[in-house]
């Protein structure tokens, strides 16, 4: 579905991103862990080309996306949740929904039916300015919005972030529920234990590199992963 | 020993080029466009460098800069106008109520103060307003300044909207540069002390500054009053300059020539401030009036669309270019010096032996 | 008050427009003490910390350090009708204190910042040495011209000394922000200490380093404390680096002190498993 | 961007570079808020030359070169444009339009030795106190004297309304001459300013209305003065409006065309008593569009071309009577000059400025767009 | 009833300059909502539409002059965001500034170079030129059609942001770029966009002022684009409806200021006033706080 092949992403003089390749299959939720730092949030911006990428390809369903406007990145069918949320602060929950699938033209009524089904919690704030949504709030609408666009693979940086544990909790079956209506996931998490559970196929990054690759269960198995990620070793 | 011998290097340069003005000045008539642009080429020199210490090196971003040359050129103008001459200057105002002249020195140093005492004040409620917001602010206390100074109810004292003439003007091209030069030495100095570490430091990040122990409304006060005292110094050079002074010379568009000098040179660079400001002048007012000229003839070939006028549009062109094609200015934000001058021709003939010469910007 | 405090909080409450980011918080720090605050993100930490710095008034409460009250708020223009927090009256008659980050600093208190904050533009050394600026007993004048030859001398020969201790001397010509994000987080910790502090707050030092790096930390950490002779409060996500290095934890839930005590205290204690640190999907 | 030192010097005719040259100096606003004014002073220089060409100077045939420099209406940039006429090696300058430049540029001429001959500049301050700065017109003590005695005898006015233009010393001083002369004549007068780049002058013919003054006295410059007509004419303003040389222009004509106004000004000559000159420049304005152009788009002979044209004979004479190209000898014989021009006779004072003593009163017809000759008046000194 | 009669058309004019400076404002507004850039620009871009309508009456009726001249100034504020701003989209806040004060130079410039410096005669536009009695206060209709044709541009302009899709677009565009090009938004067309309206409301304000005020110079932008510019800092800049009570506050002041007699500081009270404003709130009437998260 999507293959990035020897990325490689600076700014200005600083390498975030050396020679990374992976792939995502179809109808997957595969996930990238790895440090603060460490150039998760590199890699998927320049998948949809927020960031140039300086060499490499990333391939949609074939077709290369590196050079391509944002923009039209994100008609083709894959669409990013940017870390932090990022939800447009004055706008109300629906038009922010709205504003999600902005380039398209069909009706949206449906997929707008299928997000509040998903979230709830939205429809019974649809008229709520989305600046003052608590965070889990704010984190569901950005998944909604994204949602809208009908996209085929969504990316979702760090959607735990700045969310209490049991929030955190509600978002991972979120991401399991879409999984299972067909979305393919990328998932960028520092929370690498309940993300690994949540993945068929996990990375590991590390200072711009992939150190290490494997199933979900494999690298929650894996030593060294538990020793730098889960906070185990010393147990 | 390295630092000796920098500071030998640079004296000798500065002595070096006052020789060659003085040289100059004797060569050349005294009429010569270059002296005219080289006298207002310092002036404006020094106020650059001084609004460059507040938006380049504290990162204030203020547009008094006009208000503050305003009240060091009006300073000046009052306090050296020869007694003698007041009652035709003031001619409206019985000749004023300021009946006596100090030296040019003390008067020049006068208006600096002054517009320090001015800046203290508007500084108090203005300075802790941010970016755009304290742009506006400073440019609207100039044009306030401007506007109090032509009140005909002072104009006893400032001779209403009136011209002030007949004061001491620049005998030799030698005596702006000199001034100038010293102001923009000490200038120099400051940021190379203990204080401007303090300013950069505001510039780059408030609110580490702050947590440093940097207190932001002290100093950033005191930049604003430094640099408006060298404003008031370089306004009274131009009132020496001009020969004649009026409040709505001091316009906006002033301020605005100053800052296009100063980012043209490159914001947080002095030697670029200088450098652009001498360019400036020269191509605003010298280098390019002959385009103003409707016959003008290469050989027999007549050059079409020259006529009155033409000159600035050529120059705000030129300046179009300079900033989408330099964005960072002339200089960025180095300095021009004597090392640097070294290091680029030692990179460059290690490099490439063959190029020579011709690439310096 | 008991003047072997060397920080007291006393009712903290930080309340923006309607959020309430600190409530009523009160916790006390010994002199040599390392303390950690934790807590979920966006419980307040940050903010507590803000307020201990100065950076903004609290909206009711008071702070202490070495025995001295030196901040004070209490509800007043247009907060006093939306403060919703406790104690509003508790200090409507004392006096407001609210110095700037800049006086606190000058106390002897001095802090790092979570999304860190180094002086872009400027070298590694250039970095530690504005920090000097504080100590300077020179006015403008004498600075400009120089005439501070000795206490500029010295600024500059105890920033190399500092650079040596932390490590970084090898990289003081180098821009700080070019320098790797394990090494940017020292050069922080490093300008806070050339101030001269007493205590030290950190806000996440560990962000972004890698477990290694971590390890290294903790060291580096109890290092100059030791060096120092400093009190430390500090703000951590990484349990390894708390759990190790600190002598008593606070715990922070939406701005409100749900646990205090030792490591093994805090590790145990179901509230701060159920709101923290995780349940038994951790395990 | 080429040039140097000479790329000034550059701006020449083809023919600059066969036989002697004398070089003239033009010192006139071609922009800013005088540009109107100083182009048509301007072209009556530039009349001057195509008439005569070339002077005879010490047995000698020199071909006058005009060089023309653009002070911008403005006393800060007005210096360097003196500046650079002086690196020119001029003999004499002529200009400006606007009192305000001539003083600012004053010292530049001065330091170079080179004499100004002013065209138009009014205020006393241009050749007050020094040597080298000559003027072939009236001043504004007497402008301002002539404007309030025709008010209180044409009008038998008690109240004047005032209008000048702050930091214009040509306004300036008009305004303060007046003022003293009708309140000499036991008048009242309202005054008010108007700062640069004001454009909105609702405000000022509101409080002229409601002040109740029998007349509104406004010397400004044209481009102020389209906008006061406009607005006077905008909000029904009865009284009529007197004002001053620069308003001698067609740009008040046009502007003024088709309103119900009253506007009176005073000028230095009146067209029509110059037949044989008024064909001559009416003939050269046609045949050259730019010319055209810089006269506002028609032939109408404005009082301020005529200026030019006397002032570039006036030069000539002092050419001349110097019997050399040198500043010093130009600035010397200036004193001695007598010369009949178009507008009169011209003899300077001691202190440079011309011996006049006669202006023109002229009252626009707003129907014909045409100036109406009204009264001769002097006053004695 | 007489001291109304008297002092009725400062008023008038006030509401009425009021209204023009607020067309300008929203301009400035705008911008500065999206890009964070000061136009500097913008006022000659006025001062622009001012000379292509004296221009074009000489040629063409009017009715073919008023639609060329909007569509050409439009044109002109498209092209300067194009040239000069689009290539510093990611240089340092200052440059592109200095861009704008560049395109301000050029401009004025330019229009130096064609009309020779002299002060073009704004043609009468029938109607609205015609002079009529309010009162028994005589003034040009334009005066009083000015606030009621601002009033209408201004709710026109607020629908479209509010309830159409471009206008979505713009107020995400506003927010964040990166999140606006995420959900699709082609940031480059919403700026366009943006200068376009701008620029429009520009074109339609120069009709207005030069009806009223007559005389077009190079510098005619200068004093109602700063004019417009501090009202749009009043109002706190990147807020419309606050750019527009911005604008009508300074063009009564300032009218009742000179009524008062103290023409002197027309000008500077405009300015003490934005002062007074600033230090009460730093961020204008209806600016948002900028927060700084540490
Ligand atoms: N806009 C930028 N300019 C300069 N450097 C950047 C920029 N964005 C990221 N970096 C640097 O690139 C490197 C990788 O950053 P990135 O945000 O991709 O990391 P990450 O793995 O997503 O980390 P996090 O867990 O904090 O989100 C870091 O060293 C960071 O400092
Ligand atoms: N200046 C501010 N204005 C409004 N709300 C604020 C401000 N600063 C912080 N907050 C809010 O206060 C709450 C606490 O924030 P704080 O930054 O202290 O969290 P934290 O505990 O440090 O979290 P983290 O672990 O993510 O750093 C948050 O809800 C935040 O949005
Ligand atoms: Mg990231
Ligand atoms: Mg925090």
């Amino acid at each position: 579905m999507l293959e990035v092949k020897d990325l490689n992403v600076s700014y200005g003089g600083i390498k975030a991103v050396k020679d990374i390749s992976f792939n995502v299959p179809k109808g997957e939720v595969v996930t990238l862990i790895g440090a603060n730092g460490a150039g998760k949030s590199s890699t998927l911006r320049s998948i949809v080309g927020l960031v140039k990428a300086e060499s490499g390809s990333i391939l949609l369903k074939g077709e290369e996306l590196r050079g391509v406007p944002t923009e039209q990145i994100v008609t083709k069918g894959i669409t990013l949740v940017p870390e932090g949320r990022r939800v447009f602060p004055d706008m109300t929950v629906a038009e922010n929904l709205k504003i999600g699938a902005y380039m398209r033209k069909d009706s949206l009524d449906e997929d707008l039916n299928w997000v509040y089904d998903l979230f709830p919690r939205l429809k019974e704030r649809s008229w709520q300015l989305a600046g003052t949504l608590s965070g889990g709030e704010q984190q569901m609408l950005a998944i909604g919005r994204a949602l809208m666009s009908r996209p085929e693979i969504i990316m979702m940086d760090e959607p735990s972030l700045g969310l209490a544990p049991i929030v955190v909790r509600g978002v991972f079956d979120i991401i399991r529920e879409i999984n299972k209506q067909g979305v393919t996931i990328l998932l960028v998490e520092q929370n690498a234990n309940m993300a690994l559970k949540a993945a068929n196929l996990g990375y590991v990054m590390e200072t711009g590199r992939i150190t290490l690759s494997g199933t979900g269960a494999e690298l929650l198995e894996n030593e060294a992963v538990k020793a730098a990620y889960l906070g185990k070793a010393k147990k | 020993m390295k630092k000796q011998t920098k500071i030998i290097w640079n004296v000798g340069l500065i002595l070096g080029l006052l020789l060659v003005l003085f040289i100059l000045e004797q060569v050349f008539p005294s009429g010569s466009m270059l002296f005219t642009v080289l006298k207002k080429g310092a002036i404006y020199a020094l106020v650059a460098v001084s609004m460059n210490l507040l938006n380049g090196f504290t990162g204030l971003f203020s547009l008094g800069q006009a208000g503050f040359m305003l009240l060091g050129a009006y300073t000046y103008g009052i306090l050296t106008i020869p007694v003698e001459s007041r009652a035709s200057v003031y001619q409206y105002f019985d000749g004023g109520i300021v009946q006596f002249a100090i030296p040019v020195p003390l008067a020049l140093i006068a208006g600096g103060i002054v517009a320090a005492i001015f800046a203290y004040l508007i500084g108090l409620p203005v300075l802790r307003l941010k970016s755009d917001y304290l742009a506006i602010a400073t440019l609207g206390f100039a044009e306030i300044i401007r506007a109090v100074f032509q009140w005909d109810k002072l104009g006893p004292l400032t001779n209403g909207s009136n011209l002030l003439r007949n004061f001491p003007a620049f005998k030799s091209v030698l005596y702006p540069f000199i001034v100038a030069g010293i102001c923009i030495a000490i200038i120099v100095m400051l940021i190379n002390s203990t204080y401007g570490r303090a300013f950069k430091a505001i510039r780059d990040d408030e609110i580490a500054a702050e947590a440093m122990g940097i207190n932001l409304a002290h100093h950033k006060r005191l930049a604003f009053v430094i640099s408006s005292f060298f404003a008031g110094i370089s306004g009274g050079l131009l009132a020496m300059y001009q020969t004649t002074i009026q409040a709505s010379m001091f316009k906006s568009a002033m301020t605005y020539e100053i800052l296009l000098i100063v980012v043209i040179g490159g914001i947080g660079s002095v030697t670029g401030s200088c450098i652009s400001s001498f360019l400036f002048i020269a191509c605003s007012e010298w280098w390019l009036r002959f385009l103003d000229n409707d016959n003008l003839y290469i050989g027999s070939f007549h050059v079409p669309l020259l006529r009155a006028g033409f000159r600035k549009v050529v120059f705000a062109v030129i300046i179009m270019c300079v900033v989408l094609f330099y964005r960072k200015g002339i200089m960025g934000e180095k300095e021009f010096s004597i090392e640097g001058i070294a290091n680029f021709f030692r990179r460059k003939f290690k490099k490439e032996k063959v190029t020579e010469g011709g690439a310096s910007k | 008050m008991s003047t072997e405090n060397v920080l007291k909080v006393e009712n903290i409450t930080m309340q923006f427009g309607g959020v309430i980011a600190v409530d009523n918080m009160n916790l006390e720090i010994n002199k040599g003490e390392i303390v950690s605050l934790i807590g979920p993100n966006g419980a307040g930490k940050t903010t507590a910390f803000n307020v201990i710095t100065g950076v903004y008034a609290p909206s009711n409460g008071a702070i202490y350090y070495k025995g001295n009250k030196i901040v004070q708020n209490h509800p007043q223009g247009k907060m006093k009708k939306l403060y919703r927090g406790e104690n509003p009256a508790m200090y409507e008659s004392h006096r407001v204190l609210a110095p700037t980050p800049d006086k606190i600093t000058c106390l002897g208190i001095a802090r790092t910042f979570q999304n860190i904050r180094l002086f872009k533009s400027q070298t590694v050394f250039d970095n530690i040495l504005i920090a000097k600026h504080m100590l300077r007993t020179s006015n403008v004048f004498t600075a400009t011209f120089h005439l501070n030859g000795k206490e500029e001398a010295r600024m500059r020969e105890e920033s190399e000394r500092l650079l040596e201790i932390v490590g970084l001397t090898d990289v003081r010509n180098e821009l700080a922000t070019s320098l790797p994000y394990g090494k940017q987080r020292r050069l922080e910790i490093a300008r806070a200490l050339a101030t001269k502090p007493e205590l030290l707050l950190l806000d996440e030092p560990a962000a972004g380093m890698n477990p290694q790096e971590t390890l290294e930390l903790t060291e580096f950490i109890d290092e100059i404390r030791k060096k120092f002779d400093l009190t430390v409060f500090m703000i951590e996500h990484h349990m390894d680096l708390v759990m190790e290095i600190s002598d008593r934890i606070y715990v922070l839930d939406f701005g409100k002190p749900i646990a205090e005590g030792t490591p093994e205290e805090i590790r145990n204690n179901p509230k701060v498993i159920e709101a923290y640190l995780g349940g038994a999907d951790d395990e | 961007s080429g040039g140097s030192s000479d790329s000034s010097s550059a701006s020449t005719d083809a023919s600059a570079t066969d036989g002697n040259v004398v070089k003239i100096g033009v010192y006139e606003p071609a922009s800013g808020d005088n540009g109107a004014g100083g182009k048509q002073e301007t072209l009556g220089i530039q009349y001057a030359n195509h008439v005569t060409p070339t002077v005879e100077i010490g047995g000698t045939e020199y071909t006058v070169q005009l060089d023309i420099v653009d002070n911008e209406s403005s006393n800060d940039k007005g210096p360097s444009a003196a500046a650079t006429l002086v690196s020119d090696k001029v003999s004499v300058v002529l200009g400006s339009y606007g009192s305000g430049v001539s003083i600012a540029a004053s010292d530049v001429f001065k330091e170079a030795g080179i004499p100004a001959i002013g065209v138009t500049c009014t205020n006393p301050q241009v050749t007050e106190g020094n040597t080298h700065y000559f003027r072939i017109c009236f001043l504004d003590p007497f402008q301002g004297t002539v404007h309030a005695n025709f008010a209180s005898e044409k009008f038998g006015a008690k109240k004047a309304y005032v209008l000048t233009k702050l930091g214009d010393d040509y306004s300036t001083g008009l305004g303060y001459y007046f003022t003293q002369a009708f309140e000499a004549l036991g008048g009242e007068v309202v005054a008010e300013t108007f700062q640069e780049g004001n454009s909105d002058f609702t405000s000022y013919i509101t409080t002229a209305k409601k002040s109740g003054a029998e007349v509104v006295f406004a010397p400004s410059s044209t481009e102020a003065a389209a906008l006061i007509i406009e607005q006077a004419a905008a909000q029904g303003l009865e009284v009529p409006i007197l004002s001053t040389d620069t308003w001698d222009s067609n740009v008040i004509l046009n502007a003024a065309k088709g309103k119900n106004l009253d506007i009176y000004v005073t000028t230095f000559y009146q067209e029509g008593a110059n037949p044989e000159f008024d064909a001559g420049i009416k003939d050269w304005i046609n045949s050259d569009s730019t010319a055209k152009a810089n006269n506002g788009g028609d032939d109408t002979v404005s009082g301020l071309t005529v200026m030019g044209y006397d002032a570039y004979y006036t030069a000539l004479e002092a050419l001349k009577a110097a019997g050399s190209t040198d500043p010093a000898a130009v600035n010397e014989a200036l004193w001695n000059v007598d010369y009949t021009g178009v507008t009169g006779h011209i003899t300077f004072n001691e202190t440079g400025d011309a011996n006049r003593d006669t202006a023109y009163i002229k009252q626009a017809n707003t129907e014909t767009g045409a100036w109406e000759f009204v009264a001769e008046q002097s006053v004695s000194k | 009833m007489e001291w109304i009669n008297q002092n009725l058309p400062y008023l008038m004019a006030g509401i009425s300059v009021g209204g023009q400076y607020a067309l300008i404002a929203i301009g400035y507004t705008m911008v500065y909502g999206i890009l964070r850039l000061i136009n500097f620009a913008h006022g000659d871009i006025f001062m622009v539409a001012g000379l292509i309508m004296v221009y074009a009456m000489t040629v063409m009726p009017i009715y073919v002059a008023i639609p060329l001249m909007i569509i050409l100034t439009v044109l002109l504020g498209f092209l300067v965001e194009r040239v000069a701003y689009k290539p510093l989209r990611s240089a340092p806040r200052m440059s592109i500034m200095i861009s704008a004060i560049g395109v301000s130079y050029l401009l004025q410039n330019l229009a130096l170079y064609v009309t020779g410096g002299l002060s073009q005669q704004y043609p009468p536009i029938p109607w609205l030129s015609d002079t009529i009695t309010v009162f028994g206060a005589t003034t040009k209709r334009v005066t009083v059609i000015t606030p009621v044709l601002t009033i209408i541009l201004v709710l026109a302009l607020v629908a479209l942001i509010k309830y159409t899709k471009i206008g979505m677009a713009m107020r995400a565009a506003s927010r964040d770029f990166e999140t606006s090009q995420l959900m699709g938004i082609k940031i480059n067309s919403v700026i366009s966009m943006t200068f376009i309206i701008g620029s429009f409301l520009a074109a339609i304000g120069s009709m207005l002022f030069f009806t009223n005020y007559t005389g077009v110079t190079p510098t005619a932008g200068a004093m109602p684009g700063l004019k417009a510019f501090v009202a749009a800092v009043f109002g706190g800049i990147g807020s419309i409806p606050g750019a527009v009570i911005g604008a009508f506050i300074i063009g009564i002041c300032e009218n009742i200021i000179k009524g008062l007699g103290w023409t002197t500081f027309s000008d500077a009270f405009t300015f003490a006033l934005l002062i007074v404003v600033l230090i009460a709130k730093p961020t204008g009437l209806f600016g948002e706080k900028v927060i700084d998260k540490v």
